[in-house]
């Protein structure tokens, strides 16, 4: 594997306020669902990747819509930053006929076919075998579009994800396998779970792997551009391991059935200090790139479009009883 | 006796059988913190070595149970959610069942795959499926599907003891009505029906998560002057035949019902085998009380929409009971 | 017209739609020089992009279908051998039957898993397994079970033509009798029943290779005076139940042949359709001509004493026909 | 990944003689099932192992009955060298009541449970968990017993084998995973569907791993012995990468439904001068490490058992009919 070096950005500030955009707008919606999920808004689990957001903003930057993400059941800031509407999927985790499936899913099943996002998933690694064959699709088309699947630590010790090395290896596909390393399968840590280092699985196929910080902003977007570009390229898959962390439980009613912690408040708050966002917001503002009003601005603007979407989402109604029969074929 | 949630009879089920066999070990994801509460403290109890978490790999796992099992060892292999029973499917399908008929009977496969499943959670498509129809139609694989927590324990104690694989399937996470549990060692034989209320003019099967709405619709039946027999098979596999068919050779009427999707469900089966074996008794058509032949949805309104429920189930037993030969 | 084996009426179907549409790719274990004769050549015509080798990996294969579908494809993955289907079967049970439906229809899936499957031919356990009980029960998941190389091409068409996942199965490999298969375009709508043989006094229901020997039965029936209504669904999903509860309403009898173990098999299913929507006409008991509920034996002797055959076939349809009520 | 070096074998006389022994016995029996299947006995396909002996052979060699081996489809050389009994399974094989399954499995799922054989496997790979199970047990039972599963090169590219790979390593279970690198997956050549080395995809996951030369009876021993002692030892799994070649077909039929060759006269001879029967043998007498008259008394001996199993077979009876029903439960 290779580890890239941190290095100052030279990247506009105008790419640059739109990643803390894309960081922004995924923690509001992630923070308004811990207080609806508190208050019994949301019929079904919800999983939140706060902590966890440089990952999704750095690799979807450089997608388009016809390119292919497929996701986990921590799928929120995926759908995000591939451009998906977060009212529509507010609507949808609220169960809503104005969801993105008209209540259908939830968020674990949370997908935009229009922008290329393949959905949610709630089977772990349920979405490699998705997006390597969308990558599949690309390789075909031969426009030079690619395909992303997004996993976890625990996923990774599924065998399906060394199927898809292999098979992405063979036939060059452009794939990104990302995993983002929070550190936990649910409540195992990562080493009870993952022999070695999951970055070190790519080279047995002869896929370039990289294990990287994921909670710095600006080495994840490199980072996922050099991927991309190779996989445009008609070079291949690569495999990018980002280690993060997850600030909130596994999943959000964790409280109400854990007997005992399964992790250590000195850990969290350590893994508090690096927070991405307010890392990346100090980077902007002390190296004077971005200035921190216009960040302000940012934080307004997204803290009312999920507002806006909180009352979309608690405006629509409930699908007809009836719609439980549509869809089928 | 006393009252117990399902989940405290089958973790009593779980601490009898390994104080009992230390043969019998526990393995799956998280198993040692326990998401379910159905294996909470067992690894402080009995050990890490015998209490085991494992990582996300259903494949193997699955493969697993039947390897320790065939080197001596009754694994309980904890699969979570049903739908991961799919995840793991191909050691299920093409070894499990097989490996004792292929190998003419040279080997047991003491083993248990437990897994919590069906619908009613909000739960989504892919945390929902009733998977026991796959199962049922695999051969050399018992299923039990105990609805009451003492049928819980008692069947959980008899599939860990059973040489043969077991599904053991339980509705509904922590949650789940209390029931009363006897005291002390309490077995319920794999493959013996129970009648959960006794009637004449129509018989009900209800099994698992339905034999609670079943027993409501029973209840309310009889203050309209139909007389239900409830009839729970509590297994699948073995499937007792002759119960049901006793009881549709008195009442003369069947309703089955089944969390299933329709096609090849337990129902379709059970109706199946009393269009052949019943014909001569019955005086009505045999209906299905069971899941349209759809994916489970997430909004609580969708799901309610297709899962059966005492109402629905109370009316396919009066369209039975009223059926008169055109 | 010409007489064709039903391995060539396949090949003719891929050849067909991969000219019509370069939509349409293949991949699967050893498509390039193909096993059982059906892909052929076809990567020397198409190309090794659109015919194309994978390795073992079932798991990812099955997922990578669904993938390739939803990016714009008309993905055929060929699985080899049924039972191969249960080593991919996370991806058809999790996601496949379920993703168009989890996403209110956003998305079509225009793919074909592709098998070989059943008994009959010393594979064992392993390789003869008949595996859409399982399938039909997911929802979702339409399913093909041609009985003659006509059906098969014309099948096998319309479900590569089709916007929802389609599961087409054959039996028997190389082998396999030949039969007469339409010039030219030939087209057979997935979920239409085809009368193979009319008749008055029973209908008799089979499917795939099971059409066969009941042709055969039926044959032999008539020459004792018993007029068989032979109907094969040739899918059994969608089934057609109409056609099937048709010819049960004019005969009053059922006899269903299926290969599949009996237990929650689509004759299980078959009857339960005609025991609550037939059940006016029937005049005698539903029987099912099924496998028992064990794996499939190795030695020819055993095999054949499991798989049904002309002769159990008629001797059902003679008990139903020769039932007179007690 | 380690490759060993050839050293000259300190081997006593006697260990010499019974590894040729046993190779010679395998090549006999697999010789015969081409004449039977020729001759139209055998119900069922056959995957033959000749040219593979050395790795069954030199695996097994440090087992006993209590230790457990799981197979594949081409699984006659390793029920032999474990110590199967060759008539029962040439009875299995030609679908007889005397065969160690009665006749209801076959080439394909030849087992006997008494000698630790947990059978061959028709699934590709389907013996990975249960040797990954039994080598649990083992570990549970404490007595230094060790699990092995054989399997090939195109088995490799299964997912299953990443997660025993990991569970094994984490475990630190007493699991050999060997793999018979024969060049082929069915018709597909090796590089055609392995992306890298198989000896590769060990160290990942902290599992030793050691690619040989699968024809060369002595180092193959050696190389097992290793393996086997660390699994007894409590020290963990080992993968092993053996080289080597099949010399007849994927399958006894396929002339007659292939219609091209899948692999070039010039390669099949070349594998075939590497013969590891003929070599072993050769270097044994030419080493004067054994006499070639007791060789020529072994192929005599081989030879008389087989022509034996071939007699009981043929006269073992049909299975009954009804016995079909039976042993399920
Ligand atoms: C096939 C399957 N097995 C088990 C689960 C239950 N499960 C849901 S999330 C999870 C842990 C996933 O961990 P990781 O991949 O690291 O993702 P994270 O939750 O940390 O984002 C498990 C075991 C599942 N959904 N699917
Ligand atoms: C799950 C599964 N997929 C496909 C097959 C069909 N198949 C049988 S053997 C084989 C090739 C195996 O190659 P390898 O593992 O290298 O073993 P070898 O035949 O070379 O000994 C295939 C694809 C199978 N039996 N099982
Ligand atoms: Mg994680
Ligand atoms: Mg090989």
């Amino acid at each position: 594997m290779t580890k890239p070096r941190t290095e100052g950005a030279n990247l506009p500030a105008d790419k640059l306020a739109e990643l803390y955009r894309t960081m922004r707008l995924i923690r509001d919606f992630e923070e308004s669902m811990i207080k609806f999920q508190k208050a019994g808004e949301l019929p079904g689990p919800v999983h939140l990747c706060i902590g966890q957001e440089a990952v999704a903003t750095g690799i979807c930057d450089h997608l388009d819509d016809t390119d292919y993400i497929a996701s986990t059941h921590r799928g929120h800031g995926h759908f995000i930053a591939k451009g998906g509407d977060p009212a529509l999927m507010m609507a949808e985790v609220f169960g809503r006929v104005d969801g993105i499936c008209q209540g259908k899913g939830g968020s674990m099943h949370a997908a935009d076919f229009s922008k290329g996002i393949l959905g949610a998933n709630g089977i772990v690694a349920g979405g490699v075998g998705l997006a390597t064959g969308a990558a599949y699709a690309c390789q075909l088309a031969g426009k030079g579009q690619v395909s992303v699947v997004f996993f976890g630590d625990g996923a990774a010790a599924q065998g399906v994800i060394s199927e898809a090395l292999n098979v992405a290896s063979l036939w060059k596909l452009p794939l990104l396998l990302v995993c983002e390393n929070n550190g936990y399968s649910e409540f195992s840590p990562y080493n009870t779970v993952n022999a070695g280092e999951i970055a070190d699985r790519g080279a047995a196929f002869k896929v370039p792997s990289i294990q990287v910080d994921g909670n710095d902003m600006v080495t994840m977007w490199r980072t996922a551009r050099t991927a991309v570009e190779r996989a445009r390229a008609g070079e291949g898959p690569t495999l990018i391991e980002a280690q993060t962390y997850r600030h909130r439980g596994h999943v959000e009613y964790e409280d109400t059935f854990l007997t005992k912690p399964y992790r250590s408040e000195e850990e969290v708050e350590a893994w508090k200090a690096k927070d991405p966002l307010p890392r990346f917001r100090d980077y902007l503002v002390s190296g004077e790139l971005v200035p921190s009003e216009d960040l302000d601005a940012i934080d307004a603007d997204t803290a009312s479009i999920i507002r806006n979407a909180a009352d979309f989402a608690r405006n629509s109604p409930w699908p007809e009883p009836g719609d439980a029969l549509k869809h089928m074929f | 006796m006393a009252r117990k949630r399902l989940m405290h009879a089958i973790h009593e089920a779980f601490v009898e059988e390994m104080e009992r066999d230390e043969r019998v070990v526990i393995f799956g994801e998280d198993v040692e913190i326990s998401l379910f509460g159905d294996t909470a403290g067992l690894a402080d109890r009995f050990g890490q070595m015998r209490v085991r978490n494992t990582p996300i790999c259903e494949n193997v796992m699955t493969g697993m149970a039947a390897g320790a099992a065939a080197a001596g060892y009754r694994p309980v292999c904890h699969l979570m959610f049903g739908n991961f029973i799919y995840t793991g499917f191909d050691a299920i399908a093409n070894q499990v069942s097989k490996l004792r008929y292929m190998t003419a009977g040279q080997i047991k496969l003491p083993l248990v795959y437990f897994a919590v499943y069906g619908g009613g959670r909000s739960a989504s498509a892919q945390h929902s499926d009733v998977m026991y129809p796959a199962l049922m139609n695999l051969g050399g694989i018992k299923v039990a599907v105990p609805g009451t927590p003492a049928d819980a324990k008692g069947l959980l104690k008899s599939a860990i003891r059973d040489d043969s694989p077991v599904v053991f399937l339980i509705t509904g996470g922590r949650t789940g009505a209390a029931g009363e549990v006897p005291d002390g060692e309490h077995l319920v034989p794999l493959g013996e029906a129970d009648i959960k209320h006794e009637g004449t003019d129509v018989t009900l099967v209800a099994m698992s998560g339905m034999v609670a709405p079943a027993l409501v619709a029973a209840q309310e039946l009889a203050k309209e002057g139909v007389s239900v027999e409830l009839v729970d098979p509590r297994c699948v596999v073995p499937l007792d035949e002759d119960a049901i068919l006793r009881s549709v050779c008195k009442t003369g009427r069947l309703v089955i019902v089944d969390e299933a999707r329709d096609m090849c469900s337990a129902a379709s089966h059970i109706s199946a085998i009393a269009a052949d074996k019943a014909f001569e008794s019955l005086k009505a058509p045999i209906r299905r009380v069971t899941v349209p032949d759809v994916a489970i949805p997430y909004a609580p309104v969708l799901e309610k929409h297709i899962l059966p429920n005492k109402d629905t189930i109370a009316e396919a037993v009066r369209a039975v009971v009223n059926y008169r030969k055109q």
